[in-house]
C-alpha cells in the first residue's frame, strides 16, 4: 500500500511538472489554448496529489473550481478574442535570460531553505481533510475570513458585470 | 520508497518556479495569467502538504480561501482582458505601451 | 471449480483482493454501460417511432434488436475523414474527452447493495457527489475543443453556445443538491441510499396501507423542488430536448460536431447517451432511493447472492424508467430559444435553487430547536 | 395584419397544462402503436402500395391490340417535354417504315431519361396517336445513370399492349361510313 502510494506520487508529480513545462514553454505550439489545456492537466495531477495527501474535499474542489470553471472561463475568453496572428512572436533573449536568472535565484532560495530546515523529519502523516471537519473549522475559527471572502466574491461579481458592459460611461 | 513532506515541497517549488518563468518570459497576457494560476496552485500544494504532515487542518482552510480568491481574480482579470482587447485589439503586453509614447 | 476459485481468492492479500474486485467491477460496469448506451439508441428510435405511429427499426434481428450492432459496424467501417483545415490534435482528442466524463461519473454510483462481501460500488468516496460534479464539469471540454478544433465558424459558434449552456446549468444542478445534503448530512452516496430506507413518516396513519417510500423526493417539498431543478438541469447538461441547442440543424448546420464523421462522430453520440444514462443513475441514487424498494424487505442490504442481484435489478429498472422518460420528453416538446434557455437558467432556476437552500437550512434549524 | 398575442395567466405561464397535454398526446399515440399495434407504417417489400386511379407514374410506349408500335415519331412529346427527358431519332427518308398500316413511319430510337422525367404527363396529353401513357409504375431503380435511360425496346416491353381503343381502326370505320353516307347534291 505504501509503495503504491509512492509510485502514484512520482507519477502525478512527474506529470504535473511536465504539463507545467508545457504550459509556459511548449516547444511545439505557442497557442494559448494549448497552454490552457496543459494547465488543466496540471490541475488534474495536483488533484491527484491532494488525494494522496488525504485532502479529498480539496481534490474535488480543485477539479470542480479550477478545471471545471476557471479554465473553462479561460478557454472561453481565448476563443472569444480572435488570436490568430498573436502566435508568431519572438521571445526577446534579454528578457529570457533575465527571467531564467531570477527564476533560478528563487529556486535556489527554495532548495537552500529546504536543505537547511529538513522539514520532513519526524513528521507524522495522519490528517484527514474530510468535508465535515473542514466545514466545522470554516464556520467557527475562520468565520470572519469566510465572510470576507464571500463579500470579495460579490464585489468581483459586480465588477465583472460592470466591466463587461459594452458602453461604459 | 517513503514519500515525505520534502518531496511535496520540491514539486511545489518546481511548479512555482515554472509559473514565475512563465510570468517573466511569456508576452501573451492570457498565458501570463495562466502562469499566475500555476503559481497559486504550487502554493496550494505546499499548504496541503504542510497541513497533512503537521497534523493541522489550517493549511487546507487556507487553500480553500486561495481557490476562492483565485476564482474571483480570474473572473475580474479576464473581464479586464476582454475590455482591453475591445479597445486595443491585442493581448500582447508589449503592445500596451500607451504611457511610453 | 467454484471452491477452487473461492479458495484462491481467500488466499490473496487484502490489497490484491481489492485490485481484483475493483477490476472486475470496473469491467462489468463498463460493459453494461456501453451495452446500455447502444440500446439507449435503440430505445430512442423505438419510442420515437411508437409516438409518431411508426414501427421503428425492425429489420436487424427480432424487433430490430441487432440494430445497435449494425450501427456500430457502420460507424467503424465508414471513412474516417479529417478535413484539411482542422486543428488535428484537438480534432482527435475532442471526441474522447466528450465520452470519458460520462463514463467516469459511474464510478461513485452505488448500483446495488452487496454481492457476497463486496459493496456494489466501484469507489465508495466520502466526497462522492463533489467528485461527480467535478467530473461533470469536465464534460464541457469535449464540446469546446470540438468547436475549436473544427476551425470554421458554425462549429465554433455551436461549441461556444453549447458550452455556455452547460456551464450555466451546471450551477443550477450543483446548487439543487445542496438541500439534499443539508437534509441527510453526508456526501457519501452509499450513505445517502441507506438513508432512504423505509416509508415516509409524514403521511397520516388514517391512510393505513397507503404508504410512500422514504425516498428523498417524497421526504419534503424542498427536496421535491430540488429534484425538479436537478431534472431540468440534467436535461440541459445532457443536451436533451427541450435544451438540445447543441444540435442546431436549423441555424448552425449541426453545432459543434459538423466536421466530424464516422467513429469520431459516433463517440460524441455515445457520449450523449452515456451522459443520459449516468444522469438517470444520479437521479435514481439521489432522489429515488437507489437500489432500495421498501416493500418485501428489499430496503436492507442483501445477505445472499440472489438478493444482491435483485437489488442491482431494481436499480437497473429505475434507471431504465428515467431513460425512457427522458426519451419520451424529446418527442413531446419543442426546444427552447437560446435567450429563453439562458433566461430560464440564470433568472429562474439559480435563484430558485438559492432560495431552496435557504429555506431548507431554516427548516432544519427550526426543527433542531424544537 | 397584426395578431394580438394572447396574454397568458399565471397557471398557463407555468406551462403545466401544456406539459400535461403533451404527455397525454404522446402517451396516446405510444399506446396506440405499441399495445394496439396500429402503426401507420407500411412494410415495403412485403406490403406494396396500391396506386390510386389517376396516378401519374412513368411514361411508357404502348402497342396496339395487334402488337404494332403506335408511335409515329412525330416528336411532339419531345418538343413539349419540360425537362427534355425524351429523345426521339426519326427513321429518316430511307429508314424503316411503320409496322402497321395507316402510319408512315415509326421511331428508329425512342429514349426517356427517367432521371430527368418529372412525371408531368404532357407527353401523354399531347400524343396524337395515343402511343405514350403514364402508367402506375412507381419504383424505378438502377445501379448507374446509364441504366436509367430507357430505350425503345424497354419502353415498349414495359408499356405492354394498350387495351381498349385502337384509334385508327375506329377512324377507318368512320371514314367508311362517310363513303356510304347519302349526300344530297
Amino acid at each position: 500500500m505504501e509503495n503504491a502510494q509512492a509510485y502514484l506520487f512520482y507519477v502525478f508529480a512527474a506529470l504535473a511538472v511536465i504539463c507545467a513545462i508545457m504550459v509556459v514553454a511548449n516547444p511545439f505550439s505557442r497557442s494559448p489554448v494549448t497552454s490552457a489545456m496543459f494547465l488543466v492537466l496540471t490541475m488534474g495531477c495536483l488533484a491527484g496529489l491532494f488525494t494522496l495527501l488525504h485532502a479529498f474535499f480539496l481534490a474535488a474542489v480543485q477539479i470542480l473550481v479550477y478545471a471545471g470553471a476557471v479554465m473553462v472561463l479561460f478557454l472561453f475568453v481565448i476563443m472569444l478574442l480572435d488570436l490568430k496572428e498573436e502566435q508568431r512572436r519572438q521571445v526577446k533573449s534579454l528578457s529570457l535570460v533575465a527571467g531564467l536568472v531570477s527564476v533560478g535565484a528563487i529556486l535556489a532560495i527554495f532548495v537552500r531553505s529546504l536543505i537547511a530546515t529538513k522539514p520532513g523529519e519526524g513528521a507524522l502523516a495522519n490528517v484527514e481533510g474530510s468535508t465535515s471537519k473542514l466545514g466545522k473549522l470554516l464556520f467557527t475559527q475562520y468565520l470572519l475570513p469566510f465572510e470576507i471572502v464571500s463579500v470579495l466574491l460579490l464585489v468581483a461579481m459586480v465588477g465583472v458585470v460592470l466591466l463587461s458592459k459594452k458602453d461604459l460611461k | 520508497m517513503n514519500v515525505g513532506l520534502e518531496h511535496y515541497l520540491v514539486v511545489s517549488a518546481v511548479l512555482f518556479a515554472l509559473g514565475l518563468l512563465g510570468v517573466v518570459t511569456r508576452r501573451n497576457i492570457l498565458v501570463i495569467y495562466m502562469s499566475l494560476e500555476l503559481m497559486l496552485n504550487a502554493a496550494n500544494l505546499a499548504l496541503v502538504a504542510f497541513s497533512r504532515f503537521n497534523n493541522n487542518l489550517d493549511g487546507q482552510v487556507m487553500v480553500f480561501f486561495i481557490i476562492t480568491v483565485a476564482a474571483a481574480e480570474v473572473a475580474v482579470g479576464l473581464a479586464l482582458i476582454v475590455a482591453l482587447y475591445r479597445r486595443r485589439q491585442t493581448t500582447h503586453v508589449e503592445d500596451l505601451n500607451l504611457l511610453k509614447h | 471449480m467454484f471452491d477452487n476459485i473461492t479458495n484462491w481468492i481467500d488466499g490473496l492479500t487484502a490489497m490484491q483482493q481489492f485490485v481484483l474486485f475493483s477490476g472486475v467491477k470496473i469491467f462489468a460496469v463498463f460493459g453494461v454501460l456501453m451495452t446500455c448506451v447502444a440500446y439507449a439508441v435503440w430505445v430512442e428510435r423505438k419510442v420515437a417511432a411508437a409516438i409518431q405511429d411508426r414501427v421503428g427499426p425492425n429489420r436487424a434481428g427480432p424487433f430490430g434488436l441487432l440494430q445497435p450492432a449494425c450501427d456500430g459496424i457502420k460507424a467503424f467501417l465508414k471513412e474516417d475523414f479529417t478535413p484539411d483545415h482542422v486543428r488535428k490534435a484537438y480534432f482527435w482528442i475532442a471526441p474522447a474527452i466528450a465520452l470519458i466524463p460520462a463514463l467516469l461519473t459511474v464510478a461513485v454510483i452505488p448500483f446495488g447493495s452487496n454481492l457476497g462481501a463486496q459493496k456494489m460500488v466501484i469507489a465508495d468516496l466520502n466526497v462522492g457527489i463533489l467528485y461527480t460534479f467535478g467530473i461533470v464539469s469536465l464534460g464541457v471540454y469535449g464540446i469546446v475543443l470540438a468547436g475549436y478544433a473544427a476551425n470554421s465558424k458554425y462549429p465554433f459558434i455551436g461549441g461556444i453556445r453549447s458550452s455556455a449552456q452547460m456551464v450555466s446549468y451546471e450551477l443550477a444542478m450543483g446548487m439543487s443538491v445542496i438541500p439534499l445534503f443539508l437534509w441527510v448530512g453526508d456526501l457519501n452516496l452509499s450513505q445517502l441510499v441507506i438513508s432512504q430506507q423505509g416509508f415516509v413518516g409524514w403521511l397520516p396513519d388514517a391512510l393505513g396501507s397507503v404508504r410512500l417510500p422514504n425516498w428523498l423526493v417524497f421526504q419534503s417539498p424542498m427536496l421535491a423542488l430540488s429534484f425538479f431543478i436537478f431534472l431540468v438541469a440534467a436535461f440541459a447538461e445532457t443536451n436533451r430536448t427541450p435544451f438540445d441547442l447543441p444540435e442546431a440543424e436549423q441555424e448552425l448546420a449541426g453545432g459543434y460536431n459538423i466536421e466530424y464523421s464516422s467513429i469520431k462522430f459516433a463517440l460524441f453520440f455515445m457520449g450523449e447517451y452515456a451522459a443520459m444514462i449516468t444522469a438517470s443513475a444520479m437521479m435514481v441514487t439521489l432522489f429515488f432511493g437507489g437500489w432500495t424498494l421498501p416493500w418485501f424487505g428489499l430496503d436492507q442490504p442483501a445477505t445472499s447472492i440472489p438478493g444482491g442481484l435483485l437489488h442491482i435489478g431494481i436499480f437497473f429498472v429505475k434507471v431504465v424508467a428515467f431513460v425512457f422518460t427522458i426519451v419520451w420528453v424529446r418527442w413531446m416538446w419543442p426546444r427552447f430559444r437560446y435567450d429563453q434557455l439562458m433566461d430560464l437558467g440564470w433568472r429562474r432556476f439559480i435563484p430558485l435553487a438559492l432560495v431552496n437552500i435557504v429555506v431548507t437550512a431554516l427548516w432544519l434549524w427550526i426543527r433542531s430547536r424544537s | 395584419m397584426i395578431v394580438e398575442r394572447k396574454k397568458l395567466n399565471f397557471w398557463e405561464r407555468l406551462y403545466i397544462p401544456a406539459v400535461i397535454g403533451g404527455f397525454k398526446v404522446t402517451a396516446r399515440h405510444f399506446i396506440k402503436s405499441v399495445f394496439k399495434r396500429q402503426p401507420v407504417t407500411m412494410q415495403y417489400p412485403e406490403e406494396r402500395w396500391v396506386v390510386p386511379e389517376g396516378y401519374r407514374g412513368a411514361p411508357y410506349l404502348v402497342k396496339d391490340q395487334e402488337g404494332n408500335t403506335k408511335c409515329v415519331s412525330c416528336q411532339l412529346c419531345e418538343f413539349v417535354c419540360p425537362p427534355k427527358a425524351i429523345k426521339i431519332i426519326p427513321p429518316g427518308p430511307a429508314g424503316q417504315l411503320a409496322d402497321r398500316p395507316n402510319a408512315e413511319k415509326m421511331p428508329a430510337e425512342f429514349e426517356i431519361n427517367m432521371l430527368r422525367c418529372i412525371f408531368c404527363g404532357y407527353c401523354q396529353e399531347v400524343c396524337p396517336e395515343e402511343a405514350i401513357f403514364l402508367q402506375k409504375d412507381w419504383s424505378h431503380v438502377g445501379t448507374n445513370r446509364a441504366e436509367m435511360i430507357y430505350n425503345k425496346e424497354k419502353l415498349l416491353s414495359l408499356g405492354g399492349t394498350h387495351a381498349g381503343t385502337q384509334k385508327w381502326k375506329h377512324k377507318l370505320e368512320e371514314a367508311k361510313e362517310q363513303e356510304n353516307f347519302p349526300v344530297k347534291p
